[in-house]
């Protein structure tokens, strides 16, 4: 049975203050030459279908509650 | 006999062990509590054995393991109790409600709040987020459980220094990471659950390097027909287990809090470190406090350290009864847990109810509205006994008294005598101006601001004074936090913290007496009079002489100074074995105060408030610059610590309170961390207004001493002009003139100290922002 | 006519909803007859007894909090779990022009149940959402803002127009934001922008004025009927004068957040 | 140069709420069959270094920082 990889990001030009504040604390530490941190949410979500069904049913999960679409885009992998 | 043959695997089905502890040596013996994980010393494994010897029979490995659990440390206080009783459990109060998992006290003729304060530092140090929101977690649940909703957080920590970057020890994780996790685990508990982080401390030292303290305090509002005790009604009643399922987390957490942290703890402990649910926590409180107003239930007790193992017995007995368990009711998380693993399973967020019969499905109906998981697991019974049964098996059968009864230790200790004037080094400073701003930046002083907007402190809509005062978004610091209860009446709930680490582990005594000292002084300089105080107490290893000499004293200190103000401490908590391979934590008996105002809108906040006012010093100034901020920054050694006037402190708070209440007085701080020179410059920032300040009132000390020593029971306050002549006549010698509030500068004649406030602010508001980003 | 004492509002809450206390004491102190209700009851899962229907209240109130621990993004455990089991009642409601407020956590469900902005009627998908403050952090502050409404917004109309209040904020997700290039502009040629982060002379003002960098500095909008209102500062924890965050230094009558209750009340009475 | 793809996860046996609660939510909106919801924290980080080396400062990261070992596991792919 499949697990599905669920991995929601932020749309270009959507700024990243997780991602920024992350940056930051990194270079405090003396982590050097880092040019960007991305933070993205993702989900492991054992759904116990297979193949292209599997991958619509998160496709519709995305849509209807994890990602909202004026902010974030959405990606589907199944493992 | 090898160590193996004394265990009997499946000696009651299948997956319950019997252990021959009567066949074991004294080594075996020890073998067996190390191997169960029990902590239990050698004498108590013999007097177990005993216990079962005249039983006739072996114990079953959950047997043990409840054993374990009701005799840690964290459990039975059987270190600390001794101390206790003769110093702090005695004080007595006819406002005393109730003493249990949170002690309750009367508001007014209807109502009554809560109060407790507890540690979560061992699991914090491991895993700082999760240490600390489980913290928040389990004393939200000590309040809940006496019937009460919690209306405010209060939070005191203590870290290493977070402006360091000396290399740290092997398993020690940095202070600033630790920092971040403990706020942001403080943070995500607080505010999803909706109680306000009205109070709090922060308290930086090398000794808290790998030592951190996460203490968490809360206040309950109830009324007082609904004051609820933690045990059942009597036999014939129904247990009904309520929120989150069991599972393997959180196994072993009260032994684990009751050992030294090792270097290897990190990868050890997993088992003992938790996240907790805030969004499981929410509706459970809800639900509880539902089925306590419509008179559902005759007790509640929260499942905290030792889980179901102390819970039951502890219900039952304190009723005079036992209970019979139906262990395979509790709902789980996850297949294959053996019985002793669901017995001693510290998993967060539940909660255990009494109630008869005939009410079982009305409570069964609200807590399905609030999606909330309750189940019947035990009946109460007449004999004082727990029986668990299991698959049809009976797997645990054990007298009540000899299981939550305990061991009690007198254990040796040593006081040794503060070093005083005697080895006094006085330290180099720089100019009077740069060592006050100096201390104006030490993380110790400097505004935690940083922090305090990261916790909900206006959620529930009561808050009248919050930890920052002043003009919105341009604060100083407040010293109390005020709330309203009620939106019918004025009368206020105001709560505090007073420690001071340095003092204590100078001079226990002292550092005791000035917790209470200054927790009270906090209360006063919003308004408020002092009514109970709940203290945790934390402290090292007491196996060793020297530490526990200091928990007496401490202790000693702490009972005497609430005993003379009439303060009861009807709860409180003792957090032992503080210590780390490299050095113990700094000695720390945190007191928080509450306080009752009789008028909330006669509050006074810290920031001054008008150009032209007077200010005045209340309190004795002393040389007494043992433990103070001047001497660990800048190099001094010894000296008096501050000593309590009981008398003169009595005094003083309750003419300042009368001036209060007559509306005389404009804005009051209370003199600690720095002395004089940091309490007015700190109301300069709140303010944003200067002041023209003399010292020659202070009679002849020398002017560091005058601006800088730590002596107690000092306040500063800024007098409405037009009621000074009332306030000479009331506060007489009691009260020094010493300088006018207003200009752009603080200004202190014969010091040469003149600085801007914008300068003051930019001293005390950025440095832990800039080390916390 | 209805007497404010006739006005039933719903204080809609699951768990962690936590300020519905301070909400229906915000209802009640304007004379109006609030009730707490948990999403349970209207849809059903809770005993016969406490069922409620939603087409008998007059009002509508989402309080703030942290719904279902708003885990996935602030509101939207909420919206979903609402809008999959009451969604037609609640578009009927509005549709209805029965006022709705949303507060905080309830504006973020507000947005993600499409019913606000609405520039172009009430949507299936966010056009909206309300994202992590520019600072990554929560931010419990006070803050002032300005009443910009031109008369739509029900909930502000005994609030004279430029008056400046104080209400404060407390959240992590509250910076506005649209992909419509032009959805500042759109919202104020619709009278649709009730309210904008102001400093204390009642200037639109940066960080920590507007606490989360929302564009434009809008701190509430309202939909195009003007029944719904959204705003992430917290007018209910404005009602006591003694809870204002600087009452020690000006000492006021009442608290600045009755004013925006007692517009409902007036609306629905008039 | 190499664009490095961290992900958090909390290891088998310590609780997640987050995953929990997520879960829920799509139970309740209909999504049947569901076995299980991971959630996870992920990181982009560009962080101008290539191969080994990039991967290795990835680590470190997560050991000083961005992971806590008691409840978590990292791993770090370039892509
Ligand atoms: N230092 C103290 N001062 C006053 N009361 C104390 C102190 N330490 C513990 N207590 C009280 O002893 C009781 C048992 O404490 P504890 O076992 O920690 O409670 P819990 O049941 O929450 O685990 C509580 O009522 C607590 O308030
Ligand atoms: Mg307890």
């Amino acid at each position: 049975m499949a697990v599905a990889e669920i991995k929601i990001e932020l749309k270009k030009g959507v700024a990243d203050p997780e991602g920024q504040n992350t940056k930051k604390a990194l270079e405090l530490l003396g982590f050097e030459g880092l040019r960007s941190v991305r933070s993205m949410k993702c989900f492991q979500v054992d759904i116990g279908l297979e193949g292209d069904e599997a991958l619509e049913a998160c496709q519709e999960m995305c849509r209807r509650l994890l990602a909202n679409p004026v902010i974030q885009s959405y990606s589907v992998e199944l493992k | 006999m090898p160590f193996e043959d004394l265990i009997n695997q499946g000696g009651r089905g299948a997956p319950v062990a019997e252990l021959d502890i009567h066949a074991a040596s004294e080594e075996q013996l020890m073998e067996m509590s190390a191997e169960l994980g029990l902590s239990l010393s050698l004498d108590e494994m013999k007097s177990v054995r005993e216990h079962f010897a005249a039983e006739g029979r072996c114990p079953t490995d959950i047997e043990l393991q409840s054993i374990g659990q009701a005799w840690s440390e964290h459990c039975c206080y059987k270190s600390s109790k001794v101390h206790l009783k003769e110093f702090v459990f005695a004080i007595d109060h006819p406002d005393v409600i109730a003493r249990g998992d949170a002690g309750v006290m009367a508001f007014d003729d209807e109502h009554a709040y809560a109060l407790r304060l507890e540690s979560h530092n061992h699991p914090s140090a491991i895993e700082p987020y999760g240490g600390a929101a489980t913290g928040i977690g389990g004393i939200l649940r000590d309040v809940v459980c006496m019937g009460a909703q919690p209306i405010a957080l209060v939070d005191p920590l203590c870290f290493g220094p977070i402006d360091s970057d000396a290399p740290l020890p092997p398993g020690v994780k940095h202070p600033r990471y630790l920092v971040d996790g403990v706020v942001a685990g403080i943070r995500d508990y607080g505010n999803r659950v909706g109680v306000p982080t009205v109070s709090g401390a922060f308290f930086f030292d090398e000794r808290y390097t790998g030592n951190c303290l996460v203490n968490v305090g809360c206040l309950g509002f109830v009324k007082r027909s609904e004051v609820l005790n933690n045990f059942v009604g009597g036999p014939g009643e129904v247990l009904i287990l309520c929120g989150g399922r069991t599972g393997r987390d959180g196994i072993h957490g009260v032994t684990f809090a009751s050992v030294e942290l090792k270097e290897s703890s990190e990868e050890e402990d997993r088992g003992a470190v938790q996240l907790g649910a805030p969004i499981t926590k929410e509706p459970l409180m809800h639900a509880c406090l539902e089925v306590n107003r419509k008179g559902l239930i005759t007790g509640m007790k929260d499942l905290g350290g030792g889980g179901l193992s102390c819970v039951v017995g502890e219900m039952a007995l304190d009723a005079g009864c036992g209970a019979v368990v139906d262990l395979d009711r509790v709902p789980l998380k996850e297949e294959g847990l053996a019985p002793w693993e669901i017995w001693v399973s510290e998993s967060q967020e539940r909660m255990m109810l009494a109630t008869t019969e005939d009410k079982v499905e009305e409570i069964m109906d609200v807590f399905r509205t609030w999606d909330v998981l309750a189940t019947v697991v035990a009946t109460t019974v007449e004999e004082k006994r727990t029986r668990i049964r299991w698959h049809g098996e009976e797997i645990f059968d054990m007298d009540l008294d000899f299981l939550t009864g305990g061991p009690e230790y007198c254990r040796p200790y040593e006081v040794s005598v503060p070093a005083g004037e005697a080895g006094e080094k006085v330290p180099e400073i720089p100019a009077l101006s740069d060592a006050l701003l100096s201390l104006l930046s030490d993380p110790n002083v400097a505004s935690k601001e940083w922090a305090i907007r990261q916790y909900d402190h206006d959620v529930r809509a009561a808050t009248v004074l919050r930890p920052m005062v002043g003009p919105p978004n341009d604060t100083g610091p407040g010293d109390a936090g005020v709330l309203r209860p009620l939106p019918e009446s004025h009368r206020g709930l105001a709560t505090a913290v007073g420690c001071n680490p340095w003092f204590t582990s100078e001079d226990p005594y002292r550092g005791g007496m000035s917790a209470v000292d200054e927790a009270c002084r906090n209360l006063v300089a919003v308004g408020a009079r002092p009514h109970s105080l709940t203290d945790c107490l934390n402290f090292g290893n007491p196996e060793k002489p020297d530490r526990l000499g200091q928990f007496r004293e401490a202790v000693r200190g702490l009972g005497e100074a609430a005993a003379f103000l009439g303060l009861p401490i009807p709860s409180g908590n003792v957090s032992l074995y503080n210590e780390s391979p490299r050095a113990g934590a700094l000695p720390t008996p945190m007191v928080m105060g509450v306080g009752i105002v009789e008028d909330v809108r006669k509050c006074v906040s810290a920031d001054l408030k008008e150009a032209g006012n007077p200010l005045y010093v209340v309190g004795e100034t002393g040389r007494e610059m043992g433990g103070s901020l001047l001497y660990r920054r800048f190099g001094g050694e010894g000296g008096d610590v501050p000593q309590v006037v009981l008398e003169s402190l009595k005094v003083k708070m309750d003419l300042l309170l009368e001036a209060m209440s007559e509306g005389m007085v404009s804005s009051c701080h209370d003199c600690s961390d720095g002395g004089l020179a940091v309490c007015i410059a700190e109301m300069c920032i709140g303010g944003s207004m200067g002041a023209s300040v003399t010292l020659d009132a202070l009679g002849e000390l020398k002017a560091a001493e005058k601006l800088f020593s730590e002596s107690n029971g000092r306040w500063v306050v800024e007098v409405a002009a037009e009621h000074e002549e009332d306030w000479q006549n009331l506060m007489g010698h009691h009260a020094l003139w010493i300088g006018v509030a207003g200009g752009p500068s603080l200004l202190i004649g014969g010091t040469g100290m003149d600085i801007r406030v914008e300068d003051l602010k930019r001293a005390w508001s950025d440095p832990i922002w800039e080390i916390m980003g | 006519m209805m007497r404010p004492e006739d006005i039933r509002v719903c204080v809609l809450r699951i768990e962690g909803t936590n300020c519905e206390e301070e909400t229906h004491r915000a209802f009640q102190a304007v004379g109006c007859d609030p009730e707490m209700v948990h999403l349970n009851q209207l849809t059903g899962h809770a005993p016969q007894a406490s069922r409620r229907s939603l087409e008998d209240y007059d009002a509508l109130a989402f309080p703030g909090g942290f719904s279902a621990g708003d885990y996935v993004r602030g509101g939207a455990i909420f919206a979903a779990r609402a809008k999959s089991a009451l969604g037609g009642e609640i578009n009927a409601f509005v549709e209805a022009e029965k006022p709705v407020i949303g507060i905080c956590n309830g504006f973020q469900i507000l947005v993600e149940l499409g019913l606000l902005p609405a520039l172009d009627g009430p949507s299936d998908v966010p056009t909206a959402a309300l994202f992590t403050n520019d600072s990554g952090r929560f931010e419990c502050r006070p803050s002032y803002m300005r009443n910009e409404s031109r008369g739509r917004c029900l909930f502000t109309r005994k609030l004279p127009r430029g008056r400046t209040v104080m209400f404060p904020v407390a959240h992590a997700e509250g910076k506005l934001m649209s992909a419509d290039p032009r959805f500042v502009e759109r919202l104020e040629d619709n009278d649709q922008l009730v309210f904008r982060y102001v400093d204390p002379e009642g200037r639109p003002a940066g960080y920590p004025w507007n606490p989360n960098g929302s564009e434009g500095n809008v701190a509430g909008i309202c939909n195009p009927a003007g029944n719904v209102l959204g705003m992430m500062p917290h007018p209910e924890r404005s009602l006591d004068p003694c809870t204002a965050p600087d009452w020690t230094r000006r000492p006021k009558k009442e608290g600045d957040g009755l004013a925006v209750f007692r517009s409902m009340v007036d609306a629905l009475t008039r």
